[in-house]
């Protein structure tokens, strides 16, 4: 009989090189007490972050700080609970957010709509959405790019992006919006970019960038790198989709805490 | 189309078609309430199911859930019936063939004879009159064996994919999840990244990051970047190593036309990995070389369903997967959200998707996993993890701790398969367990190894 | 390869005899497709049978056509759902009856007051109290039994005898509910006995007659007998429950719709 | 008492004493809700969870949750622990515990000699820090064997108890119950009436029916009439042949009360059955004679927690029960209603109850049962059946059809029992295999033989 009854994995250390739950050791062969009840602690709080409401007025702040006008819109999902059991209600807007549109001033389309909604994780908004957004002006020629005011959707879907596109109008949408969130990635955000914005689009049609979360997932400079490059591409070809693939000049692959820091030249 | 009705005491309820009716005759689930077409009430269910159970076999070649014209999988499944395979019961009921299942006269071998008789709507039906208990024996009595550089299926072997993603895709980072993953005896299915980009230069290397591995320490296993197919098709013409090629499906044409797919790119697909001939199985028609994923819940998110249930819809999925003689498919069944399965559902699902395709003739696993916006937990996954590998499921996921930081989802870790291989006395592919056992990791009897602090696997971190 | 691919039983006439679900058959060692839907469709109804309310119209208009006064009452629980998830809510008066009951004329204590509960199944309730009160009634001599108006509880549990009986006052309740409807039994009715009422009383202090359904369970006469047995042994021995065994003289055994039929001479 | 605490990030919860720990740390279940006594959020019950697993084991000798004083299952408890048979664990803490439980070292013998070490609050403690799979796991590893006139608890077992009940205790139709039950291979644990009513002439006259049956048939197996153990008593003093006691049993003094029993009254029961000599088992000493029932909720119901959670408390009961050395025990688990289980927690209970049961070192049976105003289904039951097949549960129910029309609740049925042998090659206990194969009716590799229309067992409906 083992006095201590955990057998530890020699190779432990190499925890050190990535967030996945490595080297936890084993009792016979099951996960050890302290592990699995980490676990349970992290999907307790997982599933709090789900629930939690977007704060728009902090995520406006931000946005004026850094200099974006913007829009508060809201989709047809009228809490939490509702956007989680009812996705099509999540793609398209409220009557009000819908008007609100409808009775802007008409311009001419812009060449992108910048659309923030809260999709299945708040804090993946408010802590990436802006820095990343300053990131990709800085890439992208004002003289070229008309953007339109930003638009912060609550309860949110990737595909209501088409709707706010239509309505503005703009010539691509770039939805910023946050993923489901992880046990070990609470606060993760998606980009999805949809030349032509139409409801009714598929997601065949629509390009994506995930896993935005510094330091351990994507930095905002590569992420904005390969936007900016997508956002080109897009505009050149006259597509979003399967057909445009994500070719932006090779990455140097570093470990993830450097990746995370690394600045790219555009 | 025709009408069916049924009448339980003095209510007649009627089905305005066959879709209609297996939609009415499906177990509760979380997205054909949100699609609109579930039964109303239990007794409309069962009274549904009881219509269903007397349908004879032959109306499903006769009346098709999504037309023919519309949909290139109707055609598949249609044209490609085996009247042959069929014949033996071709006079059975619904509700006969679900008697017949479960004789005892019906074993593996009779399982794959009908297999290509029955088609994905014959098999969905057959679930929706099953307990849980109905197809997990069902199921245990199937098997479906396939090869790359090992072998799997076999009685008795339970096989896992290693999942060793990471959120930039960083080669030092996944390499320690693979370590961890071989030193705990996982990765026989394959070796599979998700990438988290779609950047063809990143794809690239990382398919030569598995087949070094796979190579320096001659493991028989196979690797696969689970990119989309055009991606790979690209890989594979700028020469790189790729074993599996990767697509998720549905169950109708439109919903893999949102997925960006056609059946011609699978087709393609399937001719040059299979012309790449790096599998071991030396006559290369014989050989499996495509990796399938799908999920109940997918089709209605696309607004592809065509008012059919989620899971008649599933098992369409498989009606395409099997033209292509997979080496693995499986059902990510929690992964798509409690929209379409909420926690309970989960289990029931994985259940039917394991069963429905293992009687298609399907090398099914099912990834046992759920989503952080969804009402379940570790006892529902244990639970359907157990019921699996009591069922025969040919693999699952092995994810380091369950943990995904990339996919953002719970999945199996490599504990879990400890776990059902212990409980249950399953070993790895012979392959792998002799290549296991070579290395110190896995003992005769099943169990770890002490892993000494320098064991020679950790060399696969050096650059 | 059978071209049937049911076993059936040989035995099956042998089901005649109870309402049990013998003789089904068998594919392998599994039940038949029949009798198995057969089941699914009992328990769809069976769960839609708790959920009913009790008509408690239906059931004055009966317990006044037998010449029975009667009282409407409730408890706490407000709702079937609400009953059903809080058994402690079933167990006492909502206010409006306790004071309803408390502002009676007081009279000195009856000698047994009859207390009707819905319970789990309120079919149970209108399709066999009155029968069996009427039954009861005339093996009662009424100068020796002074019985309380009947009261009629909704979303009533057992205990709930014990706060009526001491507010009527009464020094037996007889309270017939409910039982748990079974797949093959929906309107099974049950009689608990508690001398001197008393919230607070335990199971032990009471005793139970169950299965009371003609023909498949128990007969009203065979029933009435034996409760009446035991209200006269509560009332001689001044206690209800495990010491006061139902010691009635014995049955005699018939076969199911037979018992259902007998009558018994008190 | 002590206050204990734990800090989680920046927030610290205190819990009052050891009960309201443990209550905090307990899987959510709908009767400690009720109580008051459940975790307030899921981050609260994971600290909870986790300051239990920092406990050494010790403490639950230190300190009672429900006091020495007031209630004699603590005095049971304490006075009875086995400080020798501890030794080994002595050192532990709760979470160590469940690490050397799940270690591949600790297998049954190991088991077997702990077990009068450890306290019920001890094993009701580690299964809360326990996914559903560690306790399957554990169970599997625990034997537990009994004997009357046959032996239960061998491994690669699985025994029955027949369940023939009858809403008015017709002789016929109970008769007809048994027959089926038998030509369905069951019967093996006991053959066992609940009556009706509580009538003891009623009662002894069961008691024949069920003695002849066997005597007549040869049966290798025992009768019970579960009727209250002193109606039980007054049976036998009128020279009744009762070959077992039966008694509904809870975790409190309080709660037993509130059944009508004491522990003299069973300790007396006990005696007088023993004395009967009806066992095969020669030497009295070692027969069991005991069969007792349990489920989470009764002592809530009876208002008789004292505070403590539901699981705590049933666990305390088979502290109780296994002062007697009984033949059989079982949790009716999905029996007591969804006020203290709900559907998809029967399925959790079922396991814990069945975990903890073992590991105090008891015949462990379940009911594996829901009620009607539960939410549950038979996919649910079937779930439930199969993960306590894999955990190695000594008997279930064998109810006809799976529907007991006087209890009003749905069992396993007899063709549930031939599914969980058929399954994982579990046979009935040796000497009813035999008998049974003598028979005609169970060929060796347990399978059902067709029954001929005039199998000699339907002798057994005769007058
Ligand atoms: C859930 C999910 C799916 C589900 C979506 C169905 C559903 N109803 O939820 C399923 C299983 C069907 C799926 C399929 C695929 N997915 Co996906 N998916 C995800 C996941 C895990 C979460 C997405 C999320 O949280 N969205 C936010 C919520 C709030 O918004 P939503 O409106 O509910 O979500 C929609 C989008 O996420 C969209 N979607 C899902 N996947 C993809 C992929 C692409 C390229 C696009 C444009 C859209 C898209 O479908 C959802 C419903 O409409 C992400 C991983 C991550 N970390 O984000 C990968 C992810 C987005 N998917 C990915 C891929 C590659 C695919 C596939 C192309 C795989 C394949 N080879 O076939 C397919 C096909 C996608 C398509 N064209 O529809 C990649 C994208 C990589 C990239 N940079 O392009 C990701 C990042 C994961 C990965 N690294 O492998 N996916
Ligand atoms: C549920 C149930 C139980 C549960 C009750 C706990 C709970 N919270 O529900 C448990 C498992 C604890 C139980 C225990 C026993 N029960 Co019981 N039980 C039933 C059952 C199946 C349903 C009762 C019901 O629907 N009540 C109606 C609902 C709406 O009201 P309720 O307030 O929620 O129910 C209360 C009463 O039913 C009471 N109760 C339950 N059983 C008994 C037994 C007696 C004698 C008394 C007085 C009260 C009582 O407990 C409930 C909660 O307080 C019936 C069978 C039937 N067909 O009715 C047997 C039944 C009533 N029980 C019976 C027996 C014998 C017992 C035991 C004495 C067995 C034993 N040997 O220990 C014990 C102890 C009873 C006690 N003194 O408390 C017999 C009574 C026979 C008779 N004529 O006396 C019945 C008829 C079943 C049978 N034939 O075996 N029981």
């Amino acid at each position: 009989m083992a006095s201590t009854p955990i057998r530890p994995d020699p190779w432990q250390s190499l925890a050190a090189l990535t967030a996945a739950r490595i080297g936890l050791g084993r009792a016979g062969g099951s996960v050890p007490t302290q592990p699995q009840l980490a676990f349970q602690l992290a999907h307790a709080r997982a599933r709090d972050a789900v629930l939690q409401d977007l704060d728009v007025d902090a995520l406006n702040a931000q946005l004026t700080g850094a200099g974006f006008e913007s829009l508060r819109l809201a989709s047809a999902a009228k809490d939490r609970a509702t956007f989680i059991a009812r996705p099509d209600l999540g793609r398209i807007l409220d009557d009000a957010s819908r008007q609100q549109l409808e009775t802007r001033a008409q311009s001419a389309p812009f060449d992108c709509a910048v659309v923030i909604a809260d999709g299945l994780s708040a804090r993946a908004v408010l802590a990436h959405a802006v820095p990343l957004l300053t990131e990709l002006c800085a890439r992208l020629a004002p003289s070229e790019w008309r953007l339109a005011p930003v638009a912060i959707v609550r309860q949110g879907r990737v595909a209501i992006g088409d709707e706010v596109g239509v309505l503005l109008p703009a010539r691509m949408t770039v939805l910023l919006i946050g993923e489901r969130p992880g046990l070990s990635s609470p606060d993760s955000l998606g980009i999805y970019l949809t030349h032509d914005p139409l409801p009714g689009r598929s997601n065949a049609e629509r390009n994506c960038l995930s896993n935005i979360r510094p330091p351990e997932g994507l930095s905002y400079a590569v992420a904005a790198h390969k936007l900016a490059y997508l956002m080109h591409e897009a505009r050149r070809r006259q597509l979003s989709g399967v057909e445009l693939k994500e070719d932006a000049p090779p990455l140097q692959l570093m470990g993830s805490a450097a990746a995370g820091m690394a600045r790219l030249s555009d | 189309m025709p009408a069916y009705s049924h009448t339980v005491g003095t209510t007649t309820y009627r089905f305005a078609d066959l879709k209609a009716l297996l939609a009415k005759a499906a177990p509760l689930r979380a997205g054909d309430v949100l699609a609109g077409i579930a039964a109303h009430s239990a007794e409309e269910r069962v009274a549904a199911q009881m219509a269903v159970a007397d349908l004879p076999l032959k109306t499903f070649l006769n009346e098709a859930v999504v037309s023919y014209e519309q949909d290139d999988i109707t055609r598949l499944i249609i044209d490609g019936h085996d009247a042959k395979a069929f014949a033996p019961i071709a006079h059975l009921t619904v509700g006969d063939l679900r008697n017949w299942l479960l004789g005892y006269e019906v074993q593996a071998d009779t399982l794959t004879a009908i297999a290509p008789g029955l088609t994905p709507e014959m098999v969905a039906a057959v679930s929706k009159i099953m307990r849980i208990q109905d197809m997990v024996l069902v199921a245990s009595k199937a098997r479906v064996v396939t090869r790359f550089r090992n072998t799997l299926g076999l009685p008795g072997r339970l096989a896992n994919r290693l999942q060793p993603n990471h959120p930039t895709d960083d080669m030092q980072g996944i390499a320690a999840s693979i370590l961890d993953g071989l030193l705990y005896g996982c990765g026989d299915a394959v070796i599979g990244i998700n990438p988290a980009t779609d950047n063809l230069a990143q794809v690239i290397k990382l398919n030569h990051l598995l087949a070094n591995v796979i190579e320096k320490y001659a493991i028989p296993t196979q690797s696969c970047i689970l990119t989309h197919v055009s991606t790979t098709m690209q890989a594979m013409q700028q020469g790189a190593p790729v074993d599996l090629v990767f697509q998720s499906i549905g169950g109708t044409e439109a919903t893999n036309r949102s997925f960006g797919v056609t059946t011609a790119m699978l087709a393609e697909a399937d001719a040059m990995a299979r012309s790449l001939k790096r599998s071991t199985v030396i006559d290369a028609a014989a050989s499996n070389v495509m990796y399938f994923e799908t999920g109940q819940g997918s089709a209605l998110s696309a607004n592809a369903h065509h008012g059919v249930d989620q899971q008649t819809i599933e098992a369409r999925a498989y009606g395409l997967a099997r033209r292509f003689a997979p080496l693995l498919v499986n059902s990510v069944v929690g992964f798509i959200g409690p929209e379409y399965l909420n926690g309970r559902e989960i289990i029931r699902a994985g259940i039917e998707d394991h069963f429905c395709g293992k009687l298609l003739g399907l090398p099914m696993g099912v990834d046992v996993c759920y989503t952080n916006h969804a009402d379940a937990d570790q006892d529902d996954m244990d639970t359907l993890l157990t019921l699996l590998g009591n069922a025969g499921v040919n693999y699952i996921m092995g994810v380091p701790g369950a943990d995904d930081i990339m996919l953002n989802y719970q999945s199996t870790s490599f504990h879990d398969a400890l776990y059902l291989r212990q409980l249950l006395g399953l070993k790895p592919a012979p392959e792998f367990a002799a290549w296991l056992e070579s290395m110190g990791i896995l003992s005769m009897d099943n169990q770890l190894l002490p892993a000494p602090a320098g064991h020679r696997l950790l060399g696969l971190m050096e650059p």
